[in-house]
């Protein structure tokens, strides 16, 4: 895997030099598609009120806004998921109608769907190729040798007739990232495509964003790290509320002015409290913990109040560790202590019982019923406790607990009857964490809890964060964003391939030695 | 606002049924002169109060995505292990508490196979279903055993008011019991949540497994009361006593809008469905239409019902 | 060791495979002349209806459908072509063959219609075409068709004396639709497109494939796969009764499916399995009628039997997920 | 007097009034005219083609005595299944309820309340044996003893009195079934020409085709030298037939039992089945709807002992249980197999 000093070199460089040859297709300004007028409504609730957006041949098109601001809407009107209320959609000056994907693929469109929509019982060269065989008839020899060129480039290496299943979720989005690409889409959509990569992958993806520019073809890129964006893009359209803010060339535009015309008003970054707090007598102890073949080893300590990162690549294992403590899959040995107690946890239930929450990275699978409401889904996890005689539910509690939360985090929808599957991702995400926090536990587990969320949103998250710490709670927070592990953390515990390599400090947290760790390459760092 | 709130608590998947069973009873008056007979009609449900009582239980243990094909062979089981036994000199009110005893373990019994073997209940049970319906094969043969006690024959006949059979009572007992603990209890909440998503119940410590094996042992009792009580209607237990049962059942479930893959389920929808089934039949019967022209009107009607309720649905979305 | 992990995936029939040398070896134990050509032949003859009935489930269950019409439909079909027989004692058999298979499509595609326009689960819209199918045949008259209007040619494809190599005819039939359904489902994009709608119908839309059309084309094949299997079970039992024939059919058809492997949350199922898993069956049926068990014990040995080889099977292939996964 | 279909919980005691109820009942019953009664048939099930000449017949004839004649049918044979019909036919007041009863136990219960209700319970191709005091008559095809005996001495005739044969019934148990293989194995104990014949199996084939095929053909492979196969049951004859056929034994094991000669047509003719036998089932049919208008008009009554004279149909006697043969036994060889349509 390439070095991570060229991710932060890429950010370094800024917008990537302009050839002579993308000059010549930028300067024509091909309108290849665009969209006029787009009106789209969800019952009551407009979601894009008249919105203009064109694209350039041959150019990287970054799509920016809040969460909720509608910006997998849009793409997902291009490409024909959903009609638009109003407006028209025009294709090379002509006008078409996307009636379904199908007819958005046959115009040469491809796109990376923002939540991974794979074939967990198929083959990853089936699950790459869907959509786009070749032929009627298939050749399994030439597609599985095509799937293997198409996952050299996204960094896997996964033999191509192994099932998807048991893939993570970045693992997952990568295959599909293989997918759209190995199509000869003219233009490709990439709604989040790197929610869930880490920095190397992120850096080989924009990579490869940057070959594919070379090649001519046109790209639209929705991502929440202006880093990304301001090192990809050729122009930028900011969203607010359903509405343009406004199109910009890249170099006319700073990340604050971004920031501010995303949320409407000036930005004030929470900022990193650098003073070194002491924490009491550790609350969670986990000793020497293993499940053979998973993850082995793994020791560490959480006082209260006090926030462990937990770091590593994609497949190291952390979630693995989550599920350990919380019971799905128990332990097979070592010890976990809860104030000083030995506890055996066998189920979720006795982790709930011992106050422990986890909230999990896969939200719609794991983490929420997506199709009921807001309220369902925040007081599931505690409804054991709002039931009145006869296990009576309290729905007026229930309602009150959930605006509550919706409030609180500031869940963006019409009210708690709403169906959470209706939400933006990142308002899901902070449905998710109500549930958990709802429950309030003495150990609360977060893994990738930012995941898709804007940065408006990720600041309340962090605030969240950090106030629960402060209220006394032990905190494990997985991350695939270092920016947050640094951030945020009292100590980062990393792995590697199931083995813990290391146990950072609070003086000694800093990118490079978690980078080393995650490798397995601390000493040499040191 | 507030007029448009309430057509949507009015349109629900439960409405169709309720007018559907409306309207079966027209159909029924139309079809015969002799059907608006208030007493008979009440006498026609007891064929199928059994059949309906275990369907309360099933829309359950379906809504969290769970089928148990085993139902009737169940039923028959314990009828004709209580007979043999009463053969055999035991007295009914203990074999009573026995059957339902039995019929309980053997409910208890497949939910641990299910959750254990984390196989599909749908394959699980149609292996069982052989295997009961073989042991009551086993247990009496061929013989019906009859020569029950005289209080114990005819416990259908008993009537409330001289009207209303005490099979029916039980039923929508049961059934108002039910449509409360599903809809507005905890446990109901968890059961359908279940049904709806397994993975996040279980991430939310739901006790899945046990919830599942509790339905499945719920559905076995209900079995063996279901079991017993044919056998006092009939005066009689033979292994045949069930036939195609879980049949019916499953029809009564679907038709009263609960969802095959779990997650939504409706004990009153069921209770509606089970008149509907009764009205309609009876009203076939003495119109002397051919059976199979009621299988037909009967399969017609769950397809129409049903589409009829999911256009309703859209329709009170549009109301949003 | 990557050889290794392709062989054990590529044999997750194991477990059926050890049922049904197990269960044939106990059985030639206990009875000695089990262990005979023309028990093997019984046991063949024993499956073809019930194996193309099981294709056409199979099907139906990788896309995420359960069909309980299926064998109204073999009911339906055979019934057409008794008919033709009777009324024209003539007719090809070919043309027979073609007017079942046509039928069969057609009630079929009226499922899938269904199915698709209204978006009801196809448990529901089958348990009614189920009654309505089987209705309608006796609305229409409904007597049983007998054994001497059936052609002689048509009889003798179920019949061991005319064979190749002492395989009987129908199950010749059977097994080219089985290779011709597994080469279709691995070899051709609209094969492949029963799995992806099966395995994850909202991503298969997002890649442009279209759920209705390849749900409403997985109902007609299964449809029309009943309806050949209605011409094989004249030609098994000699005459038809439009009540009896085919009744319970599916059940038996799902429990061979997932015996062999297939999963009912779909996406997952290969034919060779359901060919096994009817072959279990047919062991099993054949194994109880030789050894004599008494009628009293036959069904409950029957369903021990089936629950035990779900369970076993499972476990075999837990343990080949485990080892492959290491 | 209305009875309805009100019913307490009846004892025991109160079923022998019953028997003199309903003996009231005819006499009241014999002011009617044809033209007012309703004979209601109830069948075992729908679909069986055997049904169809007693059917036929059966409206035939009550037509022909001016009374009107209504058939219906559950669409399984469980056992259960035919009660809702009767308790539809008490609803709808008719007259006579003639029943090809599922069963000969669970539907006792349901004969009471229609007798109560006045209703006459006539017994049509089967009865309920053992219960014969909860119905008011029964008449059958034939004489079933009989037809056992003339059609074991046929087969064994066929077998030239030696080697193994099995009988293929249908369920477990089912009486008719197994009364005739109960006057089989009488004959053999009681005569010594049939001292060579072994009878070594009995195999149930549920009255399902493919079972009853199935288990035939084991049969045939598990007794290599197996002589005969014997059924008494129309699905379970043209089974065996079929199995002989497949494994090529045409000849070498002959087949008989019971079935319509148009089930059996082919196989008499080829010579698998040498013979087989059944009754006329639309006389049968006749009889019944006859004798139903003449007990519901009172121009006759059913007691043991009772000679009643059915005019075109000929004359019947009741044995000691209120039963009536309706024929003799109808033998089929390939001879005459042609000259029936049933
Ligand atoms: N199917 C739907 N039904 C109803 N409302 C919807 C639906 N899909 C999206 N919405 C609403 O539309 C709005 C825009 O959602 P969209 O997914 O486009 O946001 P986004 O900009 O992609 O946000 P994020 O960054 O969180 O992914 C949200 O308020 C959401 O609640
Ligand atoms: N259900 C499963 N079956 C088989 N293997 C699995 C399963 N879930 C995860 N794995 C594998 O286990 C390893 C650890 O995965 P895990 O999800 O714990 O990693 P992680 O560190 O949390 O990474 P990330 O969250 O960034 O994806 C990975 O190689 C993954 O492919
Ligand atoms: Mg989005
Ligand atoms: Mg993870």
């Amino acid at each position: 895997m390439a070095s991570y000093n060229g991710y932060f070199l890429a950010i370094k460089l800024g917008p990537i030099p302009i050839t002579r040859e993308r000059r010549e297709i930028l300067e024509k300004k091909v309108c290849l598609l665009s969209a006029q007028k787009i009106c789209k409504s969800f019952g009551k609730n407009n979601v894009l009120k008249s919105v203009d957006f064109d694209l350039e041949a041959g150019e990287v098109h970054a799509l920016i806004g809040e969460n909720g601001a509608g910006k997998s809407t849009l793409l997902k009107i291009l490409f024909g998921i959903y009609q638009p209320t109003s407006g028209d959609i025009n294709l090379e000056g002509k006008t078409v109608r996307m009636k379904h994907p199908v007819d958005a693929i046959g115009h040469g469109i491809a796109m990376i769907h923002q939540e991974p929509s794979v074939f967990e019982d198929l083959s990853i060269a089936e699950n790459i190729f869907t959509g786009h065989f070749e032929n009627r008839k298939i050749k399994w020899e030439d597609l599985n040798r095509k799937a293997s060129e198409a996952m050299q480039e996204v960094g896997l290496q996964f033999s191509p007739a192994r099932m998807m299943k048991g893939l993570s979720v970045a693992e997952q989005q990568l295959i599909e990232i293989a997918s759209a690409l190995s199509s000869d889409a003219k233009i490709i959509f990439m709604d989040e495509p790197t929610a869930s990569l880490t920095p190397g992958e992120v850096e080989n993806l924009l990579a490869l964003i940057d070959t594919l520019r070379k090649k001519g073809k046109t790209i639209v890129y929705i991502s929440h790290r202006l880093e990304e964006i301001k090192a990809i893009s050729d122009r930028i359209t900011v969203l607010r509320d359903g509405e343009i803010v406004g199109t910009y060339q890249n170099s006319e535009i700073t990340k604050d002015q971004i920031i501010q015309k995303m949320i409407g008003k000036e930005f004030r970054s929470g900022g990193r409290k650098k003073e070194n707090k002491t924490f009491g007598q550790p609350f969670l102890e986990v000793e020497d913990i293993s499940i053979p073949g998973i993850f082995e080893h793994v020791s560490f300590q959480i006082a209260k109040g006090e926030i462990m990162g937990v770091a590593g690549l994609m497949g190291a294992g952390r979630t693995e560790v989550a599920r350990g403590i919380f019971g799905i899959t128990p332990v097979k040995s070592g010890q976990i202590r809860i104030g000083g107690k030995e506890v055996k946890i066998e189920s979720p239930e006795a982790a709930i019982k011992n106050k422990i929450a986890l909230v999990p990275e896969d939200r719609q699978g794991l983490g929420l019923f997506v199709s009921e409401p807001i309220a369902f889904n925040t007081t599931f996890a505690i409804i054991d406790s709002i039931k009145k005689r006869l296990g009576y539910i309290d729905t007026k509690k229930e309602k009150k607990i959930s605006e509550q939360y919706v409030e609180g985090l500031k869940t963006k929808c019409r009210s708690v009857s709403q169906k959470v599957g209706d939400l933006s991702g990142g308002n899901q995400q902070k449905v998710s964490l109500a549930k958990w926090i709802s429950t309030n536990p003495d150990i609360l587990i977060l893994d990738e809890p930012t995941r898709g969320i804007d940065v408006g949103a990720k600041e309340e998250v962090y605030r969240l964060i950090r106030k629960l710490a402060e209220e006394g709670k032990c905190i494990m927070m997985i991350s695939s964003e270092l920016n947050e592990v640094v951030s945020l953390s009292d100590k980062v515990m990393v792995m590697y391939e199931g083995k813990q390599t290391g146990m950072l400090a609070k003086d000694e947290i800093t990118d490079v030695r978690i980078l080393s760790a995650a490798h397995d390459c601390l000493e040499e760092a040191q | 606002m507030k007029h448009k709130l309430k057509i949507n608590r009015i349109i629900r998947p439960e409405l169709t049924v309720f007018v559907f069973m409306i309207l079966s009873l027209v159909v029924g008056i139309l079809l015969s002169p002799n059907f608006l007979d208030i007493r008979f009609l009440l006498g026609s449900t007891i064929f199928y109060c059994e059949l309906g009582l275990m369907a309360i239980p099933f829309t359950l243990l379906l809504t969290s995505g769970e089928i148990d094909l085993s139902i009737a062979a169940n039923m028959s089981l314990v009828a004709c292990l209580v007979a043999v036994l009463y053969q055999a000199g035991m007295s009914m009110p203990v074999l009573i508490v026995i059957g339902i005893a039995v019929g309980t373990l053997l409910g208890f019994f497949n939910g641990l196979l299910v959750t254990v073997t984390k196989l599909p209940s749908l394959v699980i049970t149609i292996g069982i279903m052989s295997v009961y319906q073989g042991f009551s094969q086993v247990l009496v043969g061929d013989a019906a055993i009859s020569g029950f006690p005289e209080w114990f024959i005819g416990l259908d006949q008993y009537t409330i008011l001289g009207l209303i059979p005490l099979n029916l009572i039980i039923l929508i007992v049961v059934a108002l019991i039910f449509s409360f603990l599903l809809k507005k209890t905890v446990w109901g909440r968890k059961v359908t949540a279940i049904g709806l998503n397994r993975g996040t119940a279980l991430y939310s410590g739901v006790a899945v497994e046990k919830t599942k094996v509790l339905l499945f042992t719920i559905q076995g009792t209900f079995c063996a009361i279901a079991g017993i009580m044919t056998m006092s209607r009939l005066q009689m237990a033979k292994y045949t006593i069930a036939g195609d049962g879980q049949m019916d059942v499953i029809t009564m479930v679907l038709l009263g809008g609960t969802a095959f893959a779990g997650g939504r389920g409706s004990v009153l929808g069921t209770l509606a469905a089970f008149f509907i089934i009764v009205f309609i039949r009876t009203g076939m019967r003495l119109a002397l239409l051919s059976n199979y022209s009621q299988m037909a009107i009967l399969g017609l009607l769950l397809i129409v019902v049903i589409i009829i309720s999911n256009g309703l649905e859209k329709m009170a979305k549009k109301y949003e | 060791m990557k050889s290794r992990k392709l062989n054990l995936s590529s044999f997750r029939e194991l477990g059926v495979i050890a049922m049904i040398v197990i269960i044939y070896i106990v059985v030639c134990i206990i009875e000695p002349r089990f262990f005979s050509t023309t028990s093997l032949v019984n046991i063949l003859l024993f499956f073809p209806f019930l194996l193309i009935v099981s294709l056409g489930e199979m099907i139906e269950i990788v896309s995420r459908n359960v069909d309980m019409s299926l064998g109204a439909i073999l009911a339906c079909s055979g019934y057409a072509a008794g008919l033709l027989f009777k009324t024209n004692s003539d007719i090809p058999i070919a043309a027979a063959f073609i007017v079942a298979i046509a039928l069969g499509c057609v009630l079929g595609l009226i499922n899938g219609f269904i199915v698709t326009r209204f978006q009801i689960p196809s448990v529901i819209v089958t348990l009614g075409t189920m009654n309505i199918y089987r209705g309608v045949i006796f609305i229409l008259g409904g007597k049983q068709i007998d054994n001497s209007v059936i052609p002689q040619s048509l009889m003798a494809l179920s019949q061991p004396k005319e064979s190749i190599i002492g395989i009987p005819y129908s199950v010749l039939i059977a097994l080219l639709a089985a290779v011709l359904l597994a080469v279709f489902l691995k070899y051709f994009r609209a094969g492949r497109e029963i799995y992806e709608i099966g395995c994850n119908p909202a991503a298969a839309s997002l890649r442009g494939i279209s759920n209705n059309r390849v749900q409403m084309f997985v109902f007609t094949l299964a449809g029309g796969l009943s309806g050949l299997a209605g011409m094989v079970f004249i030609s098994r039992i000699g005459y038809m009764d439009p009540g009896a024939a085919g009744r319970g059919l599916e059940f038996t058809a799902i429990a061979a499916v997932v015996i062999g492997g297939t999963s009912m949350n779909g996406g997952v199922g290969k034919v060779t399995g359901t060919v096994l898993g009817c072959l279990l069956l047919g062991v099993i049926q054949n194994a109880i009628s030789i050894t004599g068990i008494s009628g009293y014990w036959q069904e409950a040995i029957y369903g021990i039997i089936i629950v035990v080889s779900v369970i076993i099977d499972n476990l075999i292939k837990n343990r080949l997920a485990v080892s492959e996964a290491r | 007097e209305k009875k309805g279909v009100e019913q307490s919980a009846k004892s025991d005691s109160s079923k022998q009034e019953e028997t003199q109820g309903s003996t009231d009942d005819k006499e009241k019953g014999s002011a009617k005219s044809a033209s007012d009664v309703t004979v209601r048939y109830i069948c075992l099930t729908k679909g069986i083609p055997y049904f169809d000449p007693i059917i036929d017949g059966m409206k035939e004839s009550v037509e022909k005595a001016g009374a009107t004649f209504q058939d219906t049918a559950p669409d399984t044979s469980d056992a259960t299944a035919q009660i809702p019909l009767i308790e539809a036919a008490i609803q709808d007041k008719v007259d006579v309820i003639c029943i090809s009863p599922s069963d000969p136990d669970a539907l006792c219960a349901t004969f009471d309340k229609a007798r109560d209700a006045g209703i006459m319970v006539l017994c049509v191709n089967d009865d309920i044996t053992g219960n014969e005091d909860r119905r008011d008559g029964a008449v059958m095809s034939t004489d079933y003893d009989k037809l056992g005996k003339e059609n074991f001495e046929a087969f064994a005739e066929s077998m030239n009195y030696e080697g193994k044969f099995v009988a293929l019934s249908s369920k477990t148990g089912t009486p008719f079934q197994e009364n005739q293989m109960q006057i089989y194995r009488d004959m053999m104990a009681e005569d010594e020409k049939y001292a060579k014949m072994e009878f070594v199996d009995v195999l149930y084939g549920d009255d399902e085709a493919t079972k009853s095929l199935t288990e035939a053909e084991a049969a045939i492979q598990k007794y290599p030298d197996l002589k005969g196969i014997i059924s008494p049951t129309s699905v379970g004859i043209v089974a065996a037939a079929q199995a002989v056929e497949n494994a090529g034994m045409t000849g070498k094991i002959m087949v008989s039992g019971t079935g319509t000669p148009s089930q059996c047509k082919t196989y008499l003719e080829n010579g698998t089945m040498p013979n087989a036998y059944l009754w006329d089932t639309g006389l049968c049919g006749n009889v019944a709807g006859t004798l139903a208008v003449k007990l519901a008009t009172g121009e006759a009554t059913l007691e043991p002992g009772a000679e009643i004279d059915l005019g075109e149909y000929g004359k019947v006697t009741a044995d000691d249980d209120c039963l009536v043969p309706a024929g003799d036994p109808l033998k089929f060889t390939k001879d005459n197999a042609g000259d029936y349509d049933f």
